[in-house]
């Protein structure tokens, strides 16, 4: 166990009677040291040796002085080792025929003591949770042999029901990232973190003089309690010290919000599954903010179809720019991000609570569309008073957030679908002004020791007035101590460096949005010297050195009061939250009337508006060095690698913005967009332009995140940084901007530009109406032939599809594009990264795409955008859908018949069997798939070399290497376990396996159960009932391939007053 | 192989300065009782074989037994095919391809149809080489310098000494009365 | 061939015959040679496709009944035959999971560190408790990465260890008793049956194939609800 | 059949296929001559040093190939075949035109045939060698190709024969042995021929070996026209077989624009076509420069000028019943696909087809243009490029729009496309050039034959 981190060694001490149990809920990572060789060839072994070179190997500092140690998690393809490598492995093989090469001998590398509870080759789970803004994901995380390799939803918790999203997903790789900062460092130097520890006792002495007034400290949301308590000993300690907060993507707005409405900070809770109405004044709930993935389940559970009897909720959204949530949205207004105010005013305005007393003829303000649209709103929400509900966005601001609980209140809906509670946040502040006050003491020399725990302030900081350098600011503080997971942009500028813990990696707790307490429990000890923010702030206090585990230990303590404290502390580990800590609703006086508000005035006309936004993938820079979450498309724009300046299709022909298809990559692959120079804020950027259908005209979106200096190989010098036009008072939404079109192109890489179905029978839709008219909508001018109408003989005969025959349904009516599943089957499957540029070739290797359609009306739509005249009218507000394409596991599948060495044949279970080690990589079969699922590794894209990312593979699926065809397998390697398991049951004689027992990685994430699978023998399974339903559906169910995959008719509940708008 | 020197009568050579001089000889030839001679030409003169009394077909199997081996060939590549084919996939390792029946029968046909051809046309053209005991690099023949131009413009009958009524002399002299415009006695020596 | 009357010379000999040897570019053998070239190049060809295809399956691949050299001249003959050890006594995990687990040092120690607990060759298991590092035993059963073979499922269906393993009890030092070739394991999963035991027989070393195999397994396959052949052979069952 | 094209009756009214004037002596000199005695001309040296350079281009980007993968091509997801297959089909079509000349010819008793029928079959040769390059090279683990074999594999596994590329396997293979064996049939007598006109020792061996000891008797010629008959009988339905396998490739798929059942014989006509025009291609260069016009006459390329004539219209027509059927059927893939040709992104390309396949040859109507030895030059390299143009349009812009909008793609060809494919032309012309050197070009013994019936002629 040597060479193990001060992590470990502190554990140890920690003096508990030694218990089997605990000891196994405390995993440590020289486990993995015996991952059994079926781990994919020895990873274990060289794993150990990396541990070693990490404990204090010479070569490993030369390491850590190259400015950028190699990254993996983008594939480059400049001529390096690797090709040499490659030349090697080709040229043996030609010679020796790799098939019968004979191969080395291998080791295996047992365990020394084996820890209880393990049993080599089975993963085990453990709960703990993803910190994200004033949220907790819960999680369950899957670990083989004490690696952490999957991660998903908690059902027990709150905040994740068993869902998650794409950022949790995604987490895993942060985890190894190779990018990650590996030692302390002092201006650049090695030191460790000993010698921090002493010279952060010298800075404490010198505060503690003048009782800390030089000190301060720079953190983003925290909802940690013992981290906040750990805080507020620092504070204790030093009286003058003070405490700031920066969260660069969360708008102080529903903070100030609940302060202008309740004249105090609280935190506000929706009950979607309640409301029968939801109006969204450009609120994303479906997929961001506290919440969202709850959020999205319960949504889709009021949506969710058994027949034409049923009825759903109806969503009504309100946005400048195209969120996943405006696409789910029944019916949708594209409104300036400024216009949203007077849009909600001239709503109140309708209820009978505010007639008259309100600003009159708001409603001339708008177009009469927009106008019916606000009628058709104010009475379908007075209708359902007591269910119906009003989100106010994140970005907007306090004004609209007051209005929104006003309208609430109004609505009767306070208490049934929205709650109010204490803040989840461990100190709430306006952090704009937060930042703002730090940075004039900085100004004016009041702090000599800033401790930045996360954030990157130098990145994300606004960029005007007192913060017109960041970096220059710093320069005045004498020690800086930055703490972050990278060595980033901020570190630059930092005395001290001190790498952060993963989540996964250290002790810790959080708040979930409705106040549930949550533990973190740490899966593997820090890969690197990376330390807490908890034990960072413990090096300055009287006691150095302590971690984080016995705050944590004492504070659920504290929650459950009396009782078996190891017992209990043993549940709260073993469900990963402490149950009925959510705060209690609290009684919240209106202290608002919209009347008070002054008379909203909108933008002029053509006047551009600039609003930002956090990226949709790599949310405000966080995960810009995740490959995952760069190289996922962006739900409604399908771009990756790259954020782009958003504008509709109008005001792009108004401003001369262009895009022409690259021929290489093409529609499936590469656009080359109009690049713009924008002025705003005193600052200057240039980014790529990008079209949006159903963006409002005249609003630019800036998304977050990009521009990174110092993100790591992946995450640098990607895209434009918005934030270096982002002034301080113009958070969200600023005007008096200049854009200048440029004749300048860029290539961006975008997976899917051509959005129209071409009439072919892909997605069918219907409005609720419609449905219950006409049922068998989905099979309109199907043309799918009778299943007896075959000469082929059968092969149920044969003993095929007797057992299992499984299958699945994919309901297009709940899927808005969240794209979850698509990194969760990346994590699962060992799916490789490509990178920009062969996304751009259109090789990316997504098992499970999804593809975005709009209904634009128009008969048929030709690459470019030649007939602007009938396309831009047709996109200016056009319902999209969202359709995941996995493999549809065709009973007659083209791709078996034409594969020349029988690398894909059919499995007596009904799947479409791929077989790696067979391939020899034609690439006939991805010809022939009509839904184009197969990818294929037309390079070496798997990173064979990277120590860190062996750890996380998954050893239960193959890793695929260059020249082999994959894709999709309904996660065999999940069936295949639960089948075995099954089978082993009762002594041996086995028993049926039970429907949800086998749940494939993208059902497993997605929030709102649009995708389900199972056994279509079972008559009772959930997958048979959907595909018994009028609304299932084969996709191009002409071609007669029969796929196992069907999907349900996407159905939207129109109001009548609205409809054919 | 022997190793001392050898000389052996191997026939009588003459040479004749036109096509239709050759076959006119080796009728004459024919009708005068020889059995083992043969003629010689730089390219395949109609009528010559017949004239020599080389039969086709089965009767002449002797002289001609290629197509019978061709077809042979044919039939034994052909059967070979189908039934791998065919036990591949229903015995072998019978899969579940795209749906399709084990025995997919009329997938089987192209490779049935190429092993055909190859087995026919190999056999055709092997089997001519063995009957023509060819390769012979070496032969009697080449011993006459003039033999030379068998493959340019001569036209040459060759009575083997095998012949029943093999006569050097007379033979010989028969050669020239029938218009041999060089007779020479060919040797088999080292 | 006709002797000629004598080897006088005759008006038929031309005098030019004496320099025609020239004609003759090959000597008589190479008639012979060419033809023996001929087949024997087809003959070669033959041979060595066969070679190919042998060598393959031979040891020198497959690496069957190849002893390793190990870190600990570990004998299973004198653990389970002599001493009679169970295989699960080491082997934890043969029940639960896909690996049949390889023991921890500490799984060693329990009984040397009493007996024999100073023999020199045992010196490694000792210095591996000591320091904590592992012992590096050399892999004798080997599948390649994409064959996910799992102990659980054959030991609980009636699969005996020496099916696959050989009789382990009689190996001094533990070497490959089969192949391991794909079609190997396609022979059991074809016919089952024929490999199935008794519940209670399926860690006995000695357990030996009854004559009436074939029926017994046919038994046992219905009983346990073996999976078909179609099922049994479908690429997924092992590949993924 | 048995007694050759000899006494045909037709032959007086044909055209001369030999010009007047020679004997049997003088044919073997002349062609015997450009392989014995005379010297390796400086242009020889400078076009075979060229062709040389341009295999080792071949042989660079194959290296290349291996080590990084066929991502260095620009082959993408759904476009999952490029260049390689259209180059492979693209040789493969030009070998037909060899054999087919030879067989067919032969069984049709066309004199014509002659006097090309020899280098015809060499191009064929090497054609398919060419062609043979692409399928071992395109795939991703070229190392593991040999897994399209029906051997008995450790795995128990055999190739899937429902899958048309193992149809192909067997047909390439075996065209190219049978081509091969044709050839060297053909070539046994004149091999015989230089083996005793061969002045120097080492010429003598090694013409003698390949020679096996032929004599030319009566009964060796007997048995040898019975053979050569034989195959050509069998090459005919071959030649014919294996561009219908090839055309199986896109025609048993699925894709809108390879599933259609006129591709057999349209791939067949289109593969003559390209045939004949690479025939062409190399005999007028070939005749120029070792004064072969007396042997290879204006007749011969008229003839050839025909029959591209007649295939260019039946391609023609296979391009019309693409349009027609898609229209007629009104499956909307095929139709969307017919209005892709004509409007999409590539549209470039097929008219520049339409031009090169269906409109320039219409010119071969009049005789003046048949006649005219440069118009045909030009003609053929025209008709090549079209013949390849439209294998980049079938297997290319098909699988550019197929079934899934959301999954439509593009394609553009990298450096490496480009070197790969002109690197197989290197192959291509260094082959011919080793050939015109080291074997007779024509065939002697058969222009001996049109010698002996001409004599009679003449009577």
């Amino acid at each position: 166990m040597d060479g193990m981190s001060d992590h470990e060694h502190k554990i140890d001490q920690d003096n508990h009677p030694p218990n089997a149990e605990e000891r196994e809920l405390r995993e440590y990572p020289l486990d993995l040291a015996a991952a059994d060789t079926k781990a994919k060839s020895g990873t274990g072994k060289q794993y150990w040796r990396s541990i070693e070179e990490l404990a204090g190997d010479p070569h490993f500092e030369d390491m850590l002085h190259r400015e950028f140690p190699r990254a993996a998690s983008e594939w480059d393809e400049s001529v390096d080792r690797r090709d040499f490598l490659k030349l090697m492995g080709a040229s043996m093989a030609l010679a020796g025929m790799a098939g019968c090469g004979r191969t080395p001998e291998q080791h295996i590398v047992p365990y020394v003591k084996q820890p209880d509870g393990l049993i080599l080759g089975k993963p085990q789970q453990y709960a703990t949770a993803m910190p994200f803004g004033a949220d907790a994901i819960g999680i369950l995380v899957e670990s083989h042999e004490g690696r952490p390799t999957k991660i998903e939803g908690n059902p027990d918790h709150p905040s994740s029901l068993g869902a998650s999203d794409s950022f949790a997903q995604a987490s895993i790789l942060d985890l190894y990232d190779p990018d990650r900062a590996k030692t302390p460092t002092y201006a650049g130097d090695i030191r460790t973190w000993a010698n921090f520890q002493e010279v952060a006792q010298g800075l404490a002495t010198s505060q503690k003089a003048v009782s800390g007034a030089g000190l301060r400290i720079l953190t983003g949301t925290i909802t940690s309690p013992v981290l906040a308590a750990q805080i507020q000993y620092v504070l204790k300690l030093f009286p003058q010290a003070k405490w700031h907060q920066w969260e660069p993507a969360v708008s102080d707005g529903s903070r100030e919000g609940a302060k202008l409405a309740f004249g105090r900070y609280l935190n506000t809770v929706y009950r979607i599954e309640k409301a029968n109405v939801i109006l969204s004044l450009d609120g994303d709930f479906l997929s961001s903010g506290p919440g969202h993935i709850r959020y999205q389940k319960e949504f889709y559970r009021r949506r969710h179809l058994s027949g034409p009897g049923d009825e759903m909720n109806r969503l009504y959204a309100v946005e400048p720019t195209p969120s996943v949530t405006g696409s789910a949205a029944d019916h949708r207004l594209p409104l300036k991000a400024s216009e949203i105010e007077a849009f909600a005013l001239a709503i109140a305005e309708k209820f009978e609570d505010y007639a008259t007393k309100l600003h009159p003829k708001l409603s001339l303000l708008f177009s009469p569309n927009a106008v019916k649209f606000i009628e058709a709103v104010a009475t379908d929400l007075q209708k359902n008073r007591g269910t119906s509900l009003v989100v106010a966005g994140e970005q907007q601001s306090a004004e609209v957030h007051a209005l929104a609980h006003a309208m609430n209140a109004a609505l009767g809906n306070v208490g049934s679908t929205v709650y109010y509670t204490e803040p989840v946040e461990a100190n709430p502040v306006n952090h704009a002004e937060s930042l703002h006050d730090l940075a004039t003491d900085i100004h004016n020399g009041k702090v000599d020791l800033l401790l930045i725990l996360g954030g990157n302030p130098v990145y994300d900081a606004p960029r005007d007035w007192a913060f017109s350098d960041f970096e220059q600011k710093l320069k005045k503080v004498h020690t800086v101590v930055h703490l972050s997971s990278h060595y980033n942009e901020t570190s630059e500028f930092s005395r001290w460096h001190i790498p952060e813990t993963h989540f996964l990696e250290s002790w810790g707790d959080a708040r979930a949005f409705d106040g549930t307490y949550s533990v973190i429990q740490p899966l593997i000890a820090p890969l690197y010297q990376a330390h807490s923010a908890f034990e960072v702030l413990a090096a300055f206090t009287d006691k150095p050195g302590v971690g984080s585990y016995d705050a944590v230990r004492e504070q659920v303590k504290a929650i459950l009061g009396g009782g078996d404290v190891e017992k209990n502390w043993r549940k709260t580990l073993n469900d990963g939250l402490i149950a009925g800590t959510a705060f209690a609703p609290v009684e919240a006086a209106a202290k608002f009337s919209p009347a008070n508000l002054p008379a909203p005035k909108t933008a002029a006309k053509e006047e551009l508006e600039f609003i930002f936004r956090p990226d949709p993938t790599i949310y405000d820079g966080r995960f810009a060095n995740n490959g995952w979450l760069q190289e996922l498309a962006k739900p409604t724009t399908k771009t990756a690698w790259d954020n782009a300046a958003l504008v509709s299709p109008a005001t792009a022909k108004r401003l001369g913005i262009g895009r022409t298809i690259a021929s290489r990559g093409g529609e499936h692959g590469q656009v080359r967009s109009s690049v713009v120079n924008i002025e705003l804020a005193g600052g200057k950027v240039t980014a790529a332009a990008w079209i949006v259908p159903g963006q409002a005209d005249d609003v630019i979106v800036l998304p977050l995140g990009y521009g990174r200096m110092k993100a790591g190989e992946t995450g640098s010098n990607k895209g434009f940084n918005a934030y270096s036009v982002r002034a301080s008072e113009a958070l969200w939404t600023a005007t008096g901007g200049k854009l200048t079109v440029t004749d300048d192109e860029y290539p961006i890489a975008c997976t899917q530009y051509h959005h129209n179905v071409e009439g072919r029978k892909i997605v069918s839709s219907a409005s609720l109406e419609e449905y219950k008219k006409n049922p068998n909508f989905a099979h309109e001018k199907d043309e799918t032939p009778p299943d007896g109408l075959t000469l082929y003989q059968d092969f149920q005969q044969l003993g095929y599809y007797k057992h299992y025959k499984w299958a699945m349904a994919i309901d297009l009516t709940k899927c808005n594009g969240c794209s979850a599943c698509v990194v969760a089957c990346q994590s699962e499957n060992n799916i490789p990264v490509v990178g920009k540029d062969q996304v751009m070739r259109g090789r990316e290797m997504h098992w499970i795409r999804i593809d975005r359609y709009y209904e634009t009306g128009l008969p048929t739509q030709t690459d470019d955008a030649k007939n602007e005249a009938v396309e831009i009218p047709a996109l200016y507000n056009p319902p999209a859908y969202f359709q995941p394409v996995p493999c549809q596991q065709c009973e007659n599948a083209p791709c078996e018949q034409v594969c020349p060495v029988g690398a894909t044949v059919h499995s007596a279970e009904g799947l479409n069997d791929m077989v790696y080690n067979r391939c020899i990589g034609t690439r006939y079969c991805s010809n022939n798939c009509p839904y184009k699922v197969r990818r294929f590794n037309f390079l070496r894209f798997q990173d064979w070399e990277t120590p860190s990312l062996k750890l996380m593979r998954n050893p239960e699926v193959t890793v695929r290497s260059r020249g082999v065809m994959e894709k999709c397998t309904y996660c065999v390697q999940r069936i295949n376990n639960v089948r075995i398991e099954s089978e082993k049951d009762n002594g041996g004689v086995g028993r049926e396996i039970r429907d949800g027992e086998i749940v494939t990685a993208c059902e497993q994430a997605c929030p709102s159960e649009a995708i389900v699978f199972g056994d279509a023998n079972d008559p009772n399974s959930r997958v048979s009932k959907l595909r018994a339903q009028q609304r299932n559906y084969n996709m191009l169910g002409e071609l007669n391939a029969r796929p196992r995959t069907t999907y349900l008719g996407a159905v939207r509940n129109l109001n009548p007053d609205l409809e054919k708008a | 192989m022997s190793t001392e020197p050898r000389n052996t009568l191997y026939g009588v050579l003459g040479e004749f300065d036109s096509a239709d001089a050759l076959m006119a000889a080796a009728r004459k030839i024919r009708e005068a009782g020889y059995q083992c001679f043969d003629a010689f030409a730089p390219f395949p003169i109609p009528g010559l074989s017949e004239a020599c009394g080389l039969h086709y077909g089965l009767k002449g199997w002797r002289h001609n037994f290629v197509p019978q081996l061709a077809l042979l060939g044919g039939f034994g590549g052909g059967l070979t095919g189908f039934f791998f084919q065919y036990w591949v996939n229903v015995y072998a390792y019978p899969l579940n391809v795209a749906g399709r029946p084990l025995n997919s029968w009329p997938a089987f046909i192209p490779v049935t149809f190429e092993l055909t051809v190859l087995g026919a046309s190999t056999f055709a053209v092997f089997g001519m080489l063995a009957l023509n005991l060819l390769p012979q690099p070496h032969h009697p023949l080449f011993t006459v310098p003039r033999f030379k131009r068998a493959s340019n413009d001569g036209f040459f009958v060759c009575i083997e000494a095998t012949d029943a009524k093999f006569n050097l002399a007379a033979d010989a002299k028969f050669l020239e009365s029938i218009g041999a415009k060089f007779v020479t006695e060919v040797r088999d020596e080292d | 061939m006709v002797e000629s009357p004598g080897c006088r010379p005759s008006k038929w000999r031309h005098p030019p015959q004496r320099i025609a040897n020239m004609a003759q570019i090959f000597h008589r053998s190479t008639n012979f040679i060419a033809r023996f070239s001929l087949f024997s190049a087809i003959f070669l060809a033959g041979l060595a496709l066969t070679g190919i295809l042998a060598l393959a399956r031979s040891p020198y691949f497959t690496r069957q009944n190849i002893f390793r050299e190990q870190p600990v001249q570990f004998s299973h003959k004198h653990h389970v035959g002599d001493d009679g050890l169970d295989c699960r006594y080491c082997h934890t995990s043969v029940e639960n999971s896909a690996t049949a687990g390889l023991p921890p040092t500490k799984t060693c120690m329990n009984c040397h560190s009493v007996l024999f607990n100073n023999v020199g060759y045992l010196e490694p298991v000792r210095e591996s408790f000591r320091t904590g590092e592992s012992i590096q035993w050399v892999k004798v059963h080997r599948l390649g990465d994409f064959a996910y073979f799992n102990h659980s499922i054959h030991v609980s269906k009636g699969v005996g260890c020496s099916t696959c393993h050989g009789a382990v009890n009689q190996m001094p030092l533990m070497f490959q008793a089969n192949t391991l070739l794909m079609q190997w394991c396609l022979d059991c999963h074809r016919n089952p049956e024929m490999a199935l035991r008794p519940l209670d027989q399926v860690y006995n070393m000695d357990w030996k194939v009854p004559e009436n195999q074939a029926e017994v397994g046919a038994k046992f396959a219905q009983e346990r609800k073996i999976r078909t052949t179609v099922e049994l052979t479908s690429c997924s069952t092992c590949h993924r | 059949m048995s007694e050759g094209p000899v006494n045909s009756p037709e032959i007086r009214r044909l055209a001369r296929v030999l010009e007047p004037g020679y004997n049997y002596a003088s044919v073997t000199d002349k062609i015997a001559s450009i392989v014995l005695t005379r010297p390796v001309s400086l242009g020889w040296l400078a076009g075979f040093s060229v062709s040389f350079t341009v295999l080792m281009v071949l042989l660079g980007s194959i290296a290349w190939l291996i080590v990084k993968g066929v991502g260095i091509w620009g082959i993408n997801i759904p476009i999952g075949w490029g260049f390689a297959i259209v180059n492979f089909v693209w040789w493969i079509g030009i070998g037909h035109a060899g054999t087919l000349i030879s067989a067919i010819l032969f069984l049709l008793n066309q004199q014509w045939r002659t006097s090309i029928n020899r280098f015809a079959e060499a191009m064929t040769l090497f054609a398919v060698a060419c062609a043979a390059v692409f399928p071992g090279i395109h795939v991703g683990r070229p190392w593991m190709a040999f897994y399209m074999f029906p051997y008995p594999s450790t795995m128990g596994v055999w190739p899937q024969f429902r899958s048309p590329l193992i149809w192909d396997v067997f047909a390439v293979s075996t065209y190219g042995t049978v081509s091969a064996l044709f050839w060297f049939v053909g070539l046994i007598p004149d091999l015989a021929t230089l083996r005793d006109r061969a002045t120097n020792k080492p010429a003598q061996i090694i013409y003698g070996m390949l020679a096996m000891g032929w004599r030319g008797s009566a009964r060796h010629w007997h048995r040898y026209q019975s053979a050569y008959l034989l195959l050509a009988g069998l090459a005919t339905p071959l030649v014919l077989s294996v561009h219908t396998v090839v055309s199986f490739d896109f025609a048993v798929g699925i894709v809108p624009g390879w599933h259609t059942t006129i591709f057999p014989p349209y791939f067949v006509a289109g593969a003559i076509y390209s045939g004949f025009a690479m025939v062409l291609t190399i005999a007028i260069p070939l005749r120029k420069a070792y004064g072969l016009q007396d042997f290879i006459t204006m007749r011969h390329l008229e003839n050839m000028a025909k029959v591209m004539l007649a295939t260019g219209l039946i391609v023609a027509y296979g391009y019309f019943m693409e349009f027609f059927l898609a229209l007629y059927s009104g499956n909307k893939f095929d139709m969307y696909l017919v209005d892709q040709r004509l409007h999409g992104p590539y549209s470039g390309y097929y008219f520049a087809l339409i031009l090169c396949n269906i409109i320039t040859p219409q010119l071969l109507w009049f005789q003046k243009v048949r006649t005219n030895v440069a118009a045909l030059f030009v003609m053929s390299l025209v008709i090549n490029l079209g013949m390849w143009l439209e294998r980049f349009v079938i297997v290319v812009i098909s699988l550019t729009r197929d079934f899934v909008p959301g999954a439509w793609g593009r394609y553009q060809a990298t450096f490496w496309d480009y070197s790969t494919f002109i690197g197989t032309m290197g192959l291509f012309v260094s082959l011919l050039f080793l050939f015109v050197r080291g074997l007779p070009a024509i065939s002697i013994a058969e222009m001996r034959e049109l010698v002996a019936h001409k004599s009679e002629g003449d009577e």
